[in-house]
């Protein structure tokens, strides 16, 4: 077993300002690489950037485990007054997940934007990645409400742009992106609207404040109305269930960089505000909180799981399928968090985490297939794992993951939601777990089939590996899907922080 | 003497006013591109400059006088520019104007409008 | 009717928020939806001001000292507050939701530049801005077998 | 003379009378079919909420929509009709009554649950009880700039309007990625007999460039005493920029101020802004700290007369630390508008094909 404690280890000065360091390392980076004078030295830059900021994330999660809640206090202005930064395991455990996913898919991109975009455009798509990621960072960072919808807009302004410039290879990029642009800005605003409520009732955007306001004051139709459009405002940011209609393009026809990174951590940084909002702001024992638990959010969940799987199984394009899917484990995450126990938040957290790694791999592995026969549709790699075996062989860890096979981190992570789901005497939700999962079976086993077991269409051209620079991520993110499998101390104690902090428990 | 000021100043704000609604009335009423430019401009010129004259009787001699001046200058010098450029572009595009003679403008429009419509 | 009176601006908002958000979902041109998205942006700011209104008050630029009314309106409308030092009882609107709303219209500027950019493009690529175009010829493309590099 | 009961009523009046004004237009923004008509009472909306804003004693936001609604929404939404050939949209009637029922809905809720805010102009509301008031009372002692939104903007929330910049930067890499690339067809010279007609404009433009420029500065450096500051400025420099490219031609402009020029100082922008927080780092305090902006030493040599008044604390670090970042949002915004500007103006629908080809 490794302990986290050994993993961070940082300079106390830079400890001391990691919280800004965190976010202010990939915006810095982001302008640096538009500033770049070529598109190799854009890379470079975005890369250092991430690592910094997958250090930086390193050393809070170290803090956050040390020290319960990291505070950082922006221009020196206490709290109510100034913006401040408060990160509890939840949230660090979410940086360390974007700025990881960051790194990775930073060093993918040094090959698959080659293919996909033309080279004048590389520094401005690296700095627009570069924006994504701080955006994200900040998201999970802050304490200030306000401030959160700020990063909010961050992460999400230059995405739209760089999900539409997969238009090079498919024109579709461009519908997607207008779609996901203007759902993305009605769920930003939707926010913007609720936050107006809770504030007009305590005058206050601090989170901690705020919820320290709303403790004491009765439910009022104000309150209730906040709650309301912030939860449907973020549930669109998240593609929960029925507000999902513009992930699947925005997902599949971006260039891979964005489509992993995206898929890796955008709706789950949406999903962890959400969450913060749900479990810590509004108070824990408002009654049209419960109702909503209990009658919108786990329902509605439940439908996805099965809804999107089932949708994913009949879908003919591999991403969009991808796409469904995560849709679908969206409704798993939030099927434990709508548990609200402690076992519950973490499998949820596990689930999270396991989601975003094998998610990761699954559209690496696509975009490494992709590099050489730029295919759509699931019959177009059909026995494609002759030609690229190394690409093939991660994408069925990837898959594996997915459908659950034991010692994978998937197999791990649903069984713990299963169990926290028995646990709190929710059998339904046990058993809607379990029937997701097996339609998960049936799409995975779809990809595997065409992949492996279908002889190649004839007259199709040879596919060709993947470069080692593509290949050398994914199997890194492909061996911690299998090693977290086997040993997953680490990630549960990510997640059992995580859950922690959920909780309120110091 | 200032409460006599002030009521010159509002005096000449409302007949400002009353010019404004004037020249929207015109907007709306005249015929074609050219007079309706004609009755905006009577609302940029006579009307900004009688408003921003009142202003400057009620506020009396100070920094905000001095903005006044500065916005009636501002106004002076862009609003015929515009009502200019509006009249060329109209002309430019094949719109006729509907009343009078313009005897200088035929042989212009045979070699530049050959589109000629006459729009509404 | 009292209701009205008190809280007119905000069923004001509410409708233009509302003609904002009509406009996005039932227009089928790009551009029209662009321009629903920023009229919703820009009066969900509109009520954020509403919310900082302080009667009688004046916008939060610190003057030297209040006129001689302008202390009674304050001690009128509110006395504790008038009272505080500092102020030498003027009564300032409230300055945060304006600091907000500067943001968010920004962000609302920002987000019309892009989606406009992406509807040309789309323009470029469909020849057509109207979503139901879009839709038929997207349909025809998952159609098609995928190009071959 | 009419004499009005209280100032109170008046400004409630023009509240209601600028309130239903905003209605209609929105009313006919909604029903007309023309798209320019819809671009231009959309630019006319934002007016009168700009004149609204006032009303509502925010000038600093009021100058912000003004420039940005009914300025340079104006342009980019008209230069998109422009590429896009759309001049009016089709009418579909069966795909209006689902929206209207999900916004009926919507709007009801919404309504219902305002019921319950406290009344306009409450002072003593919770939004502008709690923190609202903290502001006005503690900016003079902790930033000492006279317009509290400005202090509240630049200092307490620094960290937002960071993120604004951020935004504005991510918006300029957007537009340029979608449209900043490929041929431009439109730099050709303008026909020469053009010019003849333009001659009045190119007087009036020549004595207007530098003015604009000049207020725009003005603005930025006014910023802490009065309405304005980077924001407005940087689009009122955009304007002017923007002006000579509409007078003088796209090439003249970008032979002064190439694109990749503008992006570069776009995120220099960006750069000065982060920079300012990262010395106050330096110097001991935390991000954005400007107290911290100068080490002691330094702080100790600026003689207390400059600002012109002994008796206030002389905040240099907040008053250096706002010049800053201001600048850098100046930076940044004019770079971006001006780059937003040429992606969509240095494009014509024929641009299309040929791209596609590549």
């Amino acid at each position: 077993m490794i302990a986290l404690e050994v993993l961070y280890a940082a300079p106390p000065v830079l400890t001391l300002h990691a919280p800004i360091l965190l976010v202010i390392s990939p915006l810095i980076a982001a302008c640096a690489a538009a500033l770049a004078p070529s598109a190799r030295v854009s890379w470079m830059i975005s890369v250092t950037g991430s690592i910094f900021a997958a250090w930086m994330a390193l050393a809070l999660v170290g803090e956050a485990a040390r020290h319960g809640t990291v505070t950082y206090i922006f221009g020196g202005f206490a709290p109510p007054l100034g913006i401040a930064f408060h990160i509890d395991g939840l949230g660090a455990m979410m940086a360390l997940l974007i700025s990881g996913a960051g790194v990775m898919a930073a060093i993918y991109s040094g090959h698959s934007l080659k293919v996909e975009v033309r080279a004048e455009k590389h520094t401005l798509v690296q700095a627009g990645f570069l924006l994504c990621q701080a955006g994200l960072l900040g998201l999970v960072s802050t304490g200030d409400a306000f401030n959160a919808f700020v990063f909010l807009e961050v992460s999400s302004i230059g995405t739209y742009a760089l999900v539409a410039i997969g238009e090079s290879r498919d024109r579709r990029a461009l519908p997607a992106a207008f779609n996901y642009l203007i759902m993305g800005t009605i769920g930003a605003t939707f926010y913007l609207i609720g936050l107006g409520f809770l504030y007009a009732a305590t005058g206050t955007l601090n989170m901690a404040d705020m919820a320290g306001r709303l403790a004491t004051l009765s439910d009022s139709t104000v309150v209730q109305a906040g709650f309301a459009f912030i939860v449907v405002g973020l549930g669109i940011k998240a593609a929960m269930f029925p507000l999902h209609g513009w992930l699947p393009g925005a997902y599949a026809y971006a260039p891979s960089l964005i489509s992993i990174f995206l898929a890796a951590t955008a709706t789950k940084a949406s999903l962890y505000l959400m969450a913060r909002f749900i479990f810590d702001v509004f108070p824990d024992g408002a009654s049209f909180e419960q109702g909503f638990i209990a009658w919108v959010l786990a329902p509605l969940a439940a439908t996805a799981a099965i809804v999107c799987s089932i949708q994913a199984i009949f879908e003919k394009e591999v991403r969009r399928m991808l796409a469904f899917s995560s849709v679908a484990q969206v409704g798993f995450i939030l099927l434990g968090l709508s548990l609200a126990t402690s076992a519950g938040f973490s499998g949820a957290m596990l689930y999270l985490l396991a989601h975003a790694l094998l998610k990761m791999t699954l559209f690496m592995a696509i975009g490494a297939l992709a590099l050489s026969s730029r295919y759509r549709k699931l019959d177009d790699i059909a026995g494609i794992a002759r030609d690229a075996p190394w690409s093939a062989a991660a994408l069925a860890v990837g898959a594996a993951s997915l459908a659950g096979a034991p010692l994978t981190v998937g197999f791990l992570a649903k069984w713990r939601l299963i169990e926290a789901a028995l646990q709190g005497g929710q059998v339904w939700i046990a058993v809607v777990l379990t029937i997701a999962s097996l339609l998960t079976l049936l799409y995975v086993g779809r990809i595997i089939e065409a992949v492996f077991f279908r002889p190649a269409p004839a007259g199709a051209p040879r596919a060709k590996e993947a470069p080692f620079g593509v290949l050398a991520p994914l199997f890194v993110i492909a061996g911690l899907c299998i090693w977290f499998g086997i040993d997953a101390s680490l990630l549960e104690q990510l997640a059992n922080g995580a859950a922690r902090a959920l909780m309120g428990a110091p | 003497m200032a409460d006599l000021l002030a009521s010159i100043g509002g005096g000449f704000v409302l007949i400002g006013v009353a010019l404004s609604v004037l020249g929207a009335f015109g907007i709306l009423k005249f015929p074609d591109v050219y007079t309706r430019i004609h009755a905006a401009s009577i609302t940029d010129t006579a009307g900004a400059s009688l408003v921003l004259l009142g202003l400057c009787l009620i506020a009396g001699i100070s920094l905000v006088t001095l903005k006044l001046v500065f916005i009636w200058m501002f106004v002076m010098l862009t609003t015929p520019v515009a009502a200019n450029a509006l009249a060329n572009a109209a002309f430019g595009s094949g719109h006729k104007p509907r009343i009078g003679a313009f005897h200088i403008m035929r042989s212009d429009e045979r070699r530049q409008t050959p589109r000629g419509t006459d729009a509404p | 009717m009292n209701f009205l009176a008190t809280h007119f601006n905000y069923i004001v908002v509410v409708i233009l928020l509302m003609a904002g958000l009509f406009l996005v979902f039932s227009s089928g041109n790009l551009i029209k939806r662009m321009i629903g998205l920023a009229m919703f942006q820009t009066s969900a700011g509109l009520f954020y001001i509403s919310l900082g209104k302080v009667s009688g008050g004046t916008a939060a630029i610190a003057v030297e000292r209040g006129s001689a009314e302008a202390q009674a309106l304050a001690a009128q409308v509110d006395p504790a507050y008038a009272a505080q030092r500092g102020f030498e009882g003027v009564i300032y609107s409230n300055p945060l939701p304006h600091a907000l709303i500067l943001t968010a219209i920004v962000v609302g500027v920002a987000t019309l530049a892009v989606g406009l950019a992406i509807a040309v493009r789309i323009r470029e690529a469909f020849g057509s801005v109207e979503t139901s175009d879009i839709e038929v010829l997207s349909r025809v493309e998952a159609t098609q077998p995928g190009p071959q590099a | 003379m009419i004499t009005l009961p209280a100032s109170i009523n008046a400004s409630l009046m023009l509240d209601i009378v600028l309130l239903v004004m905003l209605l209609v237009v929105a009313g006919a923004i909604v029903r007309t079919r023309s798209l320019l008509a819809a671009i231009i009472l959309f630019s006319i909306y934002s007016l009168i909420s700009a004149v609204w804003l006032v009303v509502m004693d925010a000038p600093d936001v009021a100058f912000t929509e003004a420039v940005v609604g009914a300025g340079i929404s104006t342009i980019v939404l008209l230069g998109a009709i422009l590429l896009t050939r759309g001049e009016t949209e089709k009418p579909d009637w069966r795909k209006l009554i689902a929206p209207a029922l999900i916004c009926a809905s919507v709007g009801g809720l919404l309504i219902y649950a305002a019921m319950g805010l406290p009344e306009l102009g409450d002072p003593a509301s919770p939004a502008n009880a709690h923190v609202g008031r903290a502001y006005l009372q503690r900016t003079a002692s902790d930033i000492g700039v006279p317009n509290m939104v400005t202090a509240v903007l630049a200092s307490y929330r620094g960290l937002d309007t960071l993120g604004e910049t951020a935004v504005i930067f991510a918006a300029g890499i957007g537009v340029a990625l979608m449209l900043g690339f490929g041929p431009r067809s439109s730099l050709a010279p303008p026909p020469a007999q053009l010019g003849d007609h333009h001659v009045t404009l190119r007087v009036a433009a020549k004595m207007l460039i530098p003015l604009i420029a000049l207020f725009a500065l003005y603005v930025q450096f006014h910023g802490d005493l009065g309405a304005g500051g980077g924001f407005q400025a940087g689009v009122i420099m955009s304007v002017a920029i923007i002006l000579h490219a509409l007078v003088f031609g796209l090439r003249e402009t970008m032979a002064a101020i190439p694109p990749r020029v503008a992006r570069s100082i776009a995120s220099l922008g960006v750069l000065i802004y982060a920079g300012v927080g990262i010395v106050c780092m330096i110097n001991g305090g935390a991000f954005l700290d400007y107290d911290y902006l100068f080490p002691p030493e330094i702080e100790a040599q600026i003689p207390g007369w400059i600002l012109g008044d002994d008796a206030h604390a002389p905040h240099w670090g907040q008053h250096a630390g706002i010049l800053g970042i201001e600048i850098g949002v100046l930076l940044t915004v004019t770079a971006t508008m001006v780059t937003v500007f040429y992606g969509f103006a240095g494009r014509t629908v024929d641009d299309a094909r040929r791209e596609a080809r590549r």
